[in-house]
């Protein structure tokens, strides 16, 4: 399956607005594991991503992956921001050539690792982009596998991040990031959709 | 509550920066600190340390300092107060960062301190 | 100058502070911080860090960081920059204090980070 | 041989005159191997000092001891304030029983001893308080032996205090508080003269 610039558009539009809309979610989330901003944080880069976008049509998929990486490198102020930023600056850099979403959100997702030094089941943002990365490559993500992915860090424990610092406590509890990936699949998805 | 957290520094922006920074980690820990010396320059004070020491609302106090002299007198009013301070020969910002987030779910000193050990550079 | 220092913390007062405090020991060292936010709240801010570092007068960097994400976004700077950086995995306020003092007697870099390397914790 | 009343305020007279005279050679000795402030701090503690004794007149050898004590760790601010502190806190402790010079300079030595966590040869104020406790002891303690004894401090390197970072770097300078302690017991021979 490939990615053109409106599906594209409507992906990070649809992003964006689950963003804003669940600043409160996110933020609790936080607190109980981290510092309470991902939310706050995530709302910030929403913000930036409108107002750049506002201001300047892209191109292609490339140059809208840029945009959005920018505005999220510049504005988030939390660990989310190198993270997503990378994904999004690698994802655009490889949209010059490549078209093939699940090869695209692979290598966003091999930026994050790379960026935070982190793999799978460290409770992190990770475990939802990695299974989400390989569910597209083999065609069947869902909306119910993103949940699900999502809900399996519940049981993990941290060792990377600020919840690592909690150790065994940190079971129990969503990690913030994977939740804010959750709602970047789904988005996807309904983008995918039509 | 049962533990409070305790900045040293010889700089008082440092001090209340730390204090800051653990904060949004630990909302409910009561975070005091002492910075610079009487004068607000850079050094150490006793009456700031016990001061920091009396008004923190923790039953028992997790102690956190930079340099040498911040620990000498830190350990001075140790052996004046009757009160229970524990100090941590460990890196400053990243201990009272690491004791702050345990401190505030309620985790047993045992695990405070094993978490601490890690971080041990003095 | 060879070597200057470029504090990064999540908190603006930090920064400052571990600024000052070094200073006092290195006082001609090119010493530049990026703290906080562009907001100044608690946070980090790549903007900050490129100011930070082309602002330094030294020919090479030694970065010294608090948490986790001033560490990704001093990466990020990284692979985006064509000064050299030097990041160190330390203790933020004792390291970049031991590095201050390394630096101001012009100890060669093999030196300090023999010394850095003590306070290796992250 | 004992020390009275008079004796130990005439020490104290003139080590505070000695520190407020020798202000900036202290800081320059620290600015070698250390932060520059010794001189200032030193300084702060004798004007303290001297205050603090205007203000009340001491009833005796521990009530002065405890006086300047006071003063230096309320004032001094840096590591000569606890160590300086500690050292006439202790003596002042044990004046209330003890007259003999060299017993209290051996327990304020140990007192610096205990709160420094340091010995001899660690370049610091040690190498200079023990071997002249241990000259007081055998009665052959002369000006000449101080300056020795504060000179031996040049070629150490220093494994305390802010100089430690210098490594071997730390070596060729003399110690700032070792000065300081040099200026201490010039100032008791002359007082224990006349
Ligand atoms: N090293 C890492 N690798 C991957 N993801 C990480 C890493 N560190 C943190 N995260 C993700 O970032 C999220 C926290 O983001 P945020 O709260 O915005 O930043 P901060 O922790 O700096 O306050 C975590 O829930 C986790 O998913
Ligand atoms: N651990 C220690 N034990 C004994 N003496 C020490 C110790 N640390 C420092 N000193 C003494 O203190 C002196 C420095 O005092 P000062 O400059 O006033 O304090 P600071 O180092 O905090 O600026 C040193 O020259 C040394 O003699
Ligand atoms: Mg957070
Ligand atoms: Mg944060
Ligand atoms: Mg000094
Ligand atoms: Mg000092």
């Amino acid at each position: 399956m490939t990615i053109n610039l409106e599906q594209a558009t409507k992906w990070i539009d649809l992003f964006v607005d689950k963003l804003e809309e669940n600043r409160s979610t996110l933020n609790e989330l936080d607190t109980a594991i981290g510092d309470g901003d991902h939310g706050t944080n995530m709302d910030r880069g929403a913000k930036a991503i409108k107002e750049a976008l506002a201001k300047k049509a892209p191109a292609d998929v490339s140059e809208l992956f840029k945009t959005v990486a920018f505005a999220i490198i510049q504005k988030v102020g939390g660990a989310s921001g190198p993270l997503y930023g990378t994904a999004f600056l690698d994802m655009s850099k490889a949209a010059k050539e490549e078209t093939d979403l699940a090869k695209l959100i692979s290598i966003g997702n091999d930026g994050i690792k790379r960026r935070g030094q982190s793999d799978v089941n460290m409770k992190t943002m990770i475990d939802v982009w990695q299974p989400a990365s390989e569910a597209l490559a083999s065609g069947d993500l869902t909306a119910e596998k993103v949940t699900e992915f999502l809900n399996n860090t519940k049981d993990m424990v941290a060792t990377k991040g600020r919840a690592s610092y909690l150790e065994e406590k940190s079971k129990g509890h969503l990690d913030p990031g994977s939740q804010s990936s959750a709602y970047l699949f789904e988005s996807l998805l309904t983008a995918m959709e039509g | 509550m049962k533990y409070g957290i305790v900045i040293l520094s010889h700089s008082p922006k440092i001090a209340e920066g730390v204090k800051d920074l653990i904060s949004q980690a630990a909302p409910s820990i009561s975070i005091t600190y002492a910075g610079g010396t009487d004068e607000n320059e850079i050094g150490s004070s006793l009456e700031k340390i016990q001061t920091a020491c009396e008004q923190n609302k923790g039953e028992e106090i997790l102690a956190f300092y930079d340099l040498g002299s911040s620990k000498m007198n830190l350990e001075m009013y140790m052996e004046m107060t009757d009160l229970t301070v524990h100090k941590y020969d460990v890196a400053l910002v990243e201990g009272a960062y690491t004791a702050a987030t345990l401190a505030e779910i309620e985790a047993p000193l045992e695990n405070i301190e094993t978490s601490l050990k890690k971080l041990l550079i003095k």
